[in-house]
């Protein structure tokens, strides 16, 4: 069974990161480079499984031979791939610039961190175990808050435990939702709750649903569970957030839709989440006021890391209502929009980087006269933007168009949701064009800082895919295309993972 | 022959205007109790206006000037004149009439504010406010016409009132035609209308700098817009007339009924002229439309 | 072919691009020649019509995004108009950049936007309008910008309110196509679909229509959406003024021809239970009188408005109120003039931006007490200037009165007095304004500091002597714009008014536009010969004047001083001031603005909130949407 | 059963004592103390579910093998891993704490001000 090594995903960089003070002995920048080629492996090879599993279906890989339900399972298909494969790669473009920050104390144990994030994450979209998934939850939490925290700053601090604090109430929840969950069904596997979720006493189910969603909502960025966003953000280093926004935010919403769709789904046409409540409506209200509240936060805001956090959190709102609307349509544009926010929103936190390193501040008043110094960072910059907010032939304006399209024909009171977003959209247009003008203005700006080669190349390949996936959208339209049909269709993951039912 | 027909036309409207003028000059003097000039004054006027030299600021002033009388002149072409039409007479519409007149507005606009005179220019200013305040019934009142009588051809609605006095429009639409006249007490510049020029305010406002022949051809300009204005009236609700005799008498009608109302009225404020021609012949103007409409 | 076009400008820009900052006369005149190719391109393009080119793009789902361009009768006409305007345009911009600091990258945005109003005008369904939509909005906010000092907070007027526009347009494309009934994306059958659904549903239908009127008018400046082209058009690079006024605004009337006045007269034809008014539908009358609405508004704006920049675009604002009126009166007359004015707008409106722009370059000013007696020193300037006036004063025998003229037989002949009362109002009331800028700019005393302006560079002046032909040409021969206009009113369901190259045949009337022409020269002959008869004039200086006996020198005149041009129409400001501080839309755009801005900064306190205030967040979220969830 | 019940009911009450605390404390110390009566609370929450009156280890001995006297053993394994877990992040807490304390001469979370802005 080839497909068994998958466990390698998990375990090297798990493996390494134990290692890594071994390494440190030797050199504290070499830390850097492991945990660099660690990921890379972990890239190369989710990349050669997910077109395995393009090519074969979904595949599950089972951890010490015990077969499920009984043992722990990793779950390989297009879209866990998918996703997998986009967070260590947004993870290693990441590193590029990790590996030429200028040195600290702490390299050995940030790599550490790092890589345990990484690993955490990559694991949460493979795993196929409820529990299994609740213990990276909190690895990934935990790593994070280390990484903001090293920052060394007082608002690293606060927004680290701030961070913290909200995780630790979330995995509580979470924990009680599994506890539940046991309680009711006996298992903790993913498929055999999947197969028996909908025999459950309703209200029974929707408390367990409650529960689930605010554990995993916190990690996912949506209100009322995200007020550490800002200050987690604002706390840590600019290329660090890529990580926040395109690793643990991608992640979150990669469990939402696992679990609400496969999971807790109602397996139809248009999937409902069982339960006695409308989960649907209200994970569709949270993304809206997410949104609203992400847009129009970031409208007041002058700090580029507080601006691009709103801004993150805001379009993990509009996703989180893709997965309300829950038609195919829906959930291909939601997919879409996911990745596309990964590319985009990860190129902008890289540049900021140089950029607040050149101007000396985050305070985007202060950028005034950047495009006559360095005029690749501010393109560079306006691309990441223009994907973001949705200029045509860049990536980020197919996926919202199918938003749009999938949310205008759920019809209803989905004009109003619809009008919301795009209102907000109007506002995001709005500071990042105000951003982008800022860079163009003619100003002098002096500084002595300059830009390492890899900086330069990181910003380089997430430009080209922003780009490319604008002008050519059909390549990952495949992939999009099997994940979502992977992600709805219920009864093909429990006779996957399970064997065929009698 | 089409040279001096047009010849032709023009003099005719600058020699009735001219008479005119000074018709009305005697007659508001009579009512004023003096005696007053004779009534060729105005040729007398003109000629020696002619024969002095004049001053001028710069190419534009002559320009201007020569442009706002072959405005007035060039809109008479397309007015009926009793039997006699200049074109045929499909290009009589009351819109080209009514745009081609602005040529000579805005050619006279141009040639005294080209002078430089801030006194002149406010004259000016006052004189393109007091259009919109005038031209608001005016046009109010034509709409009317043109509904009734389904063109907006001046020869059409000549014809369309002929037969006797009881066809002619100022019976069959009344109110539409006191607004018509109190508007053209404005668009002659009579008073309460006297803004414009106010001599003792502004110094006869756009005339201040106009000397010799610049002032001849104003002089004219003046003449040949009492003849257009007037006769346009007298071709919308007048019934147009059977000879041209017939024409001017009722041109002159006009011209004195609004010499009356000059010799004895004060001068508005100006904001109060237009405020008063929003007003009064506007809702006369409207009352008669909604009679049109709703009838 | 069209592809083509649209793929050579792409690869233009970039070449412009990649030219570097030095060579700016290679590259603006090299964009100008390419432009010269397309139009010459658009024009072999004629006649081809219904053709049709395909390029899929992605598909996922139910939905296949693809580009689709064709040739309309409409598109192509408005395509080969705007691009023989800009061509106009560009060449003026030479000189302009040339001498001026260029900013990086503005050409490039400039052959982007020339290839978005092609892809504009030749696209056939909503996808494809949409994406070049988006494009223009965009590349034009870039490009105005780095204009004058408040640029950006101009742009953000024009920008703000077309995005607005764009994504209520989305929403209605989106809507177009989500509805079963419909499910196209095609322009061309969603009109004739959304015609017959009017019959069964006419609440959507109507919903619909309003969403893409939003768009339209929020790009065309239709009231409520007026106040931008001030801002924009004003603040703008002086040689985008042109383009931004004489073309960019008209894209909404395109879609407005493109879709709603087709839409109305299939309604008409297929629906016998719509509501009407005049022999039109309610709503299409509702639209004219916007339409009225911003013609009089406009009007009144520039008339008060002491900036030469903005009270050209406030004049564009209500000349866009006529077209608007006069379309949505839907009969023949009524599409043919609005389509007429439009072209005729777009001709003189560059050139009085033109002429704008070669004062601004030459005297850098733009507030126009601080400008007069420019005339001498400018001729060809103030002549262009003159007669774009007059134009838009709809004065004969320029093009400007063709079209209005056109525009009353409609309106006349459609029975609607009240509109055309307004109409005539702002008509009349632009020669308020007009006048007040020639005299300010061109007339007047030469401020002492511009003794030395001269004429522009001959190369500026290409382009204003090819506005003042147009002008003329039109005026003298309307038809040989109305004939394509015959064809694309045809397009759309209407007859076509008859028209010979010097007549133009109304219901009510006809015109003679030759006619009329001589005997404008005629009767200026007939004044000449009274000038001629006359003593010879004597030339004295302007300060030399009339002051009330006064020696000019003893109390310090200065030809400043002398030039009586600020607070000119006060009095017409004084009549409207109790409406005006009662209904000014910018004050309401602001307070909008200004609440989302503390609505915003409110929300984001939240996040600055104790630990245990973020917990409590979380807490009492939960339990809301807990007790939330289950009342839904 | 009166004894789950009672479980239930001590874990439900820990849970919302915990909450009370986390809800309403300033102080980063109280804080951390109440999220950790919180995870005790779920803890014995899940031990509870697969509690068994009077039962035994689920091991096979010879003298056990009744399978319904079996407490199971899944909860416990899940508890020692939350338990664990639960210590890591106490731990970080704490030294986020003692961060804090550093920066800011205070645990007062009110108090922590100044460098926001860089």
């Amino acid at each position: 069974m080839k497909s068994n090594y998958a466990v390698l995903l998990i375990a090297i960089p798990l493996l390494v990161a134990f290692l890594q003070p071994l390494f440190s002995l030797i050199n504290k920048r070499l830390t850097k480079w492991v945990t660099f080629l660690t990921i890379g492996f972990n890239f190369i090879y989710s990349l050669k499984l997910l077109n395995y599993v393009m090519a074969n279906g979904a595949q599950i890989a089972i951890i010490g031979n015990w077969k499920p339900p009984f043992g722990i399972n990793l779950y390989l298909s297009p879209f866990s791939m998918l996703f997998a494969t986009i967070i260590y790669f947004v993870a290693l473009i990441v590193l590029l610039v990790y590996l030429i920050d200028k040195p600290t104390e702490v390299d050995d144990r940030m790599s550490i961190a790092t890589l345990l994030m990484v690993m955490a994450s990559g694991a949460i979209t493979l795993t196929g175990d409820i529990f299994n998934m609740f213990v990276f939850v909190e690895i990934l939490s935990i790593s994070t808050v280390i990484l903001i925290s090293f920052n060394n700053k007082g608002i690293s601090f606060k927004g680290a435990f701030r961070y913290i604090v909200l995780a630790s109430l979330g995995s509580s929840m979470l924990l009680l939702a599994i506890g539940f969950i046991y309680g009711s069904l006996g298992t903790l596997n993913l498929a055999s709750i999947a197969y028996r979720f909908n025999l459950l006493n309703p209200v029974y189910a929707s408390v367990i649903v409650f529960l689930f969603m605010a554990g995993i909502m916190v990690e996912a960025e949506l209100f009322p569970f995200n007020a550490w966003v800002p200050e987690a953000y604002k706390g840590s280093k600019s290329y660090l957030n890529a990580l926040l926004s395109g690793v643990v935010g991608t992640t979150g919403i990669y469990v939402l839709f696992r679990m609400f769709i496969t999971i807790f789904g109602s397996g139809q046409n248009h999937i409902q989440v069982i339960g006695s409540v409308n989960f649907n409506a209200v994970i569709i209200v949270i993304g809206v006021l997410t949104t609203l509240i992400g847009e129009f936060s970031a409208l007041s805001q002058k700090d580029i890391k507080k601006i691009l956090a709103f801004s993150s959190m805001a379009q993990m709102g509009i996703i989180a209502v893709t997965i309300g609307v829950a038609n195919m349509n829906s959930i291909n544009a939601g997919i879409f929009h996911l990745i596309n926010h990964a590319f985009s929103k990860s190129l902008l936190f890289i540049v900021a980087f140089p950029i607040i390193n050149i101007v000396g501040s985050a305070n985007i008043d202060k950028w005034e006269g950047l495009g006559r110094k360095n005029i690749f960072l501010a393109i560079a910059f306006a691309i990441g933007s223009f994907g973001l907010i949705g200029i045509p032939f860049f990536n980020g304006f197919w996926s919202k168009m199918m938003i749009v399209e999938s949310v205008v024909s759920a019809g209803g009171w989905m004009y109003l949701v619809i009008g919301t977003i795009l209102l907000s959209a109007l506002v995001e247009t709005f500071y990042f064009f105000r951003i982008i003008f800022k860079l163009f203005v003619d100003k002098k700006i002096e500084s002595t800082y300059s830009v390492h080669i890899f900086i330069y190349l990181a910003i380089l390949i997430l430009s080209i895919i922003v780009i490319y996936i604008g002008i050519k959208p059909s390549f990952l339209a495949t992939y999009i295309h099997k994940a979502a049909i992977d992600l709805v269709d219920k009864s093909h993951y429990i006779s996957t993972v399970l064997g065929v039912i009698k | 022959m089409i040279v001096l027909k047009f010849i032709g036309y023009g003099f005719t409207a600058i020699i009735i205007g001219l008479l005119f003028m000074g018709i009305g000059r005697k007659y508001t003097a009579r009512i004023q109790r003096r005696y007053g000039p004779p009534f060729w004054q105005a040729f007398i006027d003109v000629t020696k206006l002619f024969s002095k030299q004049s001053l001028s600021h710069n190419w534009i002033m002559d320009f201007g000037i020569l442009m706002g009388f072959a405005g007035i002149v060039g809109t008479i072409l397309f007015m009926p004149i009793g039997p006699w039409h200049f074109f045929s007479l499909m290009n009589g519409n009351i819109v080209i009439i009514m745009y081609f007149m602005t040529i000579g507005s805005l050619g006279m606009a141009m040639g005294v504010s080209a002078s430089g005179n801030p006194n002149s220019t406010i004259g000016i200013s006052r004189a393109l406010t007091l259009m919109v305040g005038y031209e608001i019934p005016f046009v109010i009142a034509v709409i009317g016409l043109i509904f009734v009588s389904k063109s907006s051809l001046l020869g059409t609605m000549v014809s369309l009132q002929s037969g006797g006095i009881m066809n002619w429009n100022i019976i069959k639409y009344p109110f539409g035609f006191i607004a018509v006249e109190m508007a053209l007490q404005a668009m002659l510049g009579e008073k309460p209308f006297d803004v414009i020029t106010a001599p003792s305010e502004i110094a006869s406002g756009p005339m201040v700098e106009l000397s010799g022949k610049m002032m001849g051809l104003a002089f004219l300009q003046h003449a040949a817009q009492i003849f257009l204005e007037t006769g346009i009236v007298v071709n919308l609700f007048l019934g147009g007339a059977n000879n041209i005799w017939e024409f001017f008498l009722k041109q002159f009608v006009l011209f004195i009924l609004s010499l009356t109302v000059n010799a004895i009225s004060p001068r508005f404020k100006f904001e109060d002229a237009v405020k008063w021609l929003w007003t009064w012949p506007t809702v006369f103007a409207l009352i008669q439309l909604l009679i049109i409409i709703l009838t | 072919m069209i592809s083509n076009i649209l793929l050579y400008t792409m690869i233009a820009a970039v070449i412009s691009f990649a030219l570097g900052q030095k060579l700016k006369a290679v590259r603006w005149s090299f964009s100008a020649l390419f432009l010269g190719y397309v139009g010459f391109q658009l024009y072999g393009l004629y006649g081809q019509w219904g053709m049709v080119e395909t390029h899929n793009i992605f598909s996922l789902g139910s939905i296949n995004f693809s580009l689709n361009f064709g040739i309309t009768k409409l598109g192509w006409f408005f395509a080969f108009f705007t691009t023989i305007i800009n061509i106009m345009i560009w060449i003026f911009s030479i000189v302009k950049n040339m001498n001026e600091k260029e900013e990086r990258g503005i050409n490039f945005l400039w052959i982007l936007l020339a290839g978005s109003n092609l892809a504009i005008f030749f696209s056939v369904d909503w996808i494809t309008f949409f994406i070049a939509w988006e494009i223009m909005t965009w590349t034009s906010f870039f490009i105005i910008t780095p204009g004058w000092k408040n640029s950006f907070k101009a742009a953000n007027w024009y920008f703000i309110l077309s995005m607005f526009g764009a994504y209520a347009m989305l929403v209605g494309i989106w809507w177009l196509y989500a509805t079963p009934a419909i499910h196209t994306l095609n322009i061309a059958s969603s009109i004739a679909l959304l015609a017959k659904l009017s019959i069964t549903a006419p609440g959507t239908v109507g919903i619909i229509i309003a969403l893409f009127v939003l768009s339209f008018f929020a790009k065309s400046a239709v009231f409520p959406f007026h106040p931008w082209p001030a801002e924009a058009h004003a603040e703008a690079p002086d040689d985008f003024s042109p383009y931004l006024s004489g073309i960019m605004i008209k894209y909404g009337l395109y879609g407005i021809l493109l879709f709603i006045v087709p839409l109305f007269i299939q309604i008409m034809k297929v629906n016998p239970n719509i509501a009407m008014v005049n022999g039109i539908p309610v709503y299409s009358y509702i639209l004219a009188w916007f339409g009225a609405i911003t013609a009089v508004l406009g009007t009144y704006l520039a008339i008060v408005s002491n900036d030469m920049k903005k009270l050209a675009a406030y004049s564009t604002v209500s000349n866009i109120g006529y077209a608007v009126t006069s379309m949505f009166i839907l009969s023949s007359a009524g599409v043919t003039g609005g389509l007429f004015h439009v072209v005729n707008h777009a001709v003189f409106k560059s050139a009085i931006f033109l002429s704008l722009g070669a004062v601004k370059f030459r005297t850098h000013e733009r507030e126009m007490h601080k400008l007069g007696g420019l005339a001498t020193k400018m001729p060809i300037t103030f002549l262009t200037f003159l007669l774009g006036i007059i134009a838009a004063a709809g004065i004969p025998p320029l093009n400007g009165y063709a079209s209005k003229w056109i525009i009353y037989q409609a309106l006349l002949s459609g029975h609607f007095p009240f509109l055309t009362t307004m109409i005539f109002l702002a008509s009349t009331g632009a020669f308020l304004y007009l006048f007040r800028a020639l005299h300010s700019i061109f007339l007047g005393q030469l401020p002492r500091k511009f003794n030395n302006v001269k004429e522009v560079p001959f190369l500026m002046q290409i382009p204003m002597i090819l506005g003042i032909l147009s002008m003329l040409g039109i005026g003298y021969a309307p038809g040989i714009v109305l004939k394509p206009i015959g064809l694309a009113v045809k397009a759309m369901g209407l007859t076509p008014m008859t028209v010979e190259n010097t007549l133009m045949v109304g219901k009510l009337s006809s015109i003679n536009t030759a006619v009329v022409s001589s005997t404008f020269i005629g009767a200026f002959f007939f004044a000449f010969a009274f000038y001629l008869i006359g003593k010879k004039r004597h030339h004295v200086e302007p300060l030399d004047n009339y002051t009330a006996g006064q020696d000019p020198e003893e109390f310090g005149l200065t030809p400043e001083l002398y030039h009586f041009a600020l607070k000119f129409y006060e009095p017409v400001k004084n009549i409207f001031r109790p409406i005006e501080e009662k209904l000014n839309i910018k004050n309401y755009y602001r307070a909008l603005v200004r609440n989302a801005n503390s609505f915003g900064a409110t929300l984001s306190e939240m996040f600055k909130l104790s630990g245990a205030g973020s917990s409590m967040i979380f807490v009492l979220g939960l339990v809301v949407i807990i007790l939330a969830g289950w009342m839904l | 059963m009166i004894q789950s019940t009672f479980f239930y009911t001590t874990a439900i009450i820990l849970f919302l004592i915990g909450l009370y605390g986390v809800l309403t404390k300033r102080n980063v110390i109280k804080t951390i103390i109440t999220l950790t009566i919180m995870e005790t609370a779920v803890n014995l929450f899940l031990v509870t579910i697969g509690y068994v009156k009077n039962g035994t280890a689920p091991i096979f001995t010879s003298t056990i093998s009744d399978v319904h006297k079996f407490v199971d053993p899944l909860p416990q394994a899940l508890v020692l891993t939350s338990i664990v877990i639960g210590l890591g992040t106490t731990a970080l807490m704490l030294s986020l704490a003692i961060r804090l304390y550093k920066k800011y001469k205070t645990l007062n979370y009110l108090e922590m001000d100044g460098e926001d802005e860089k």
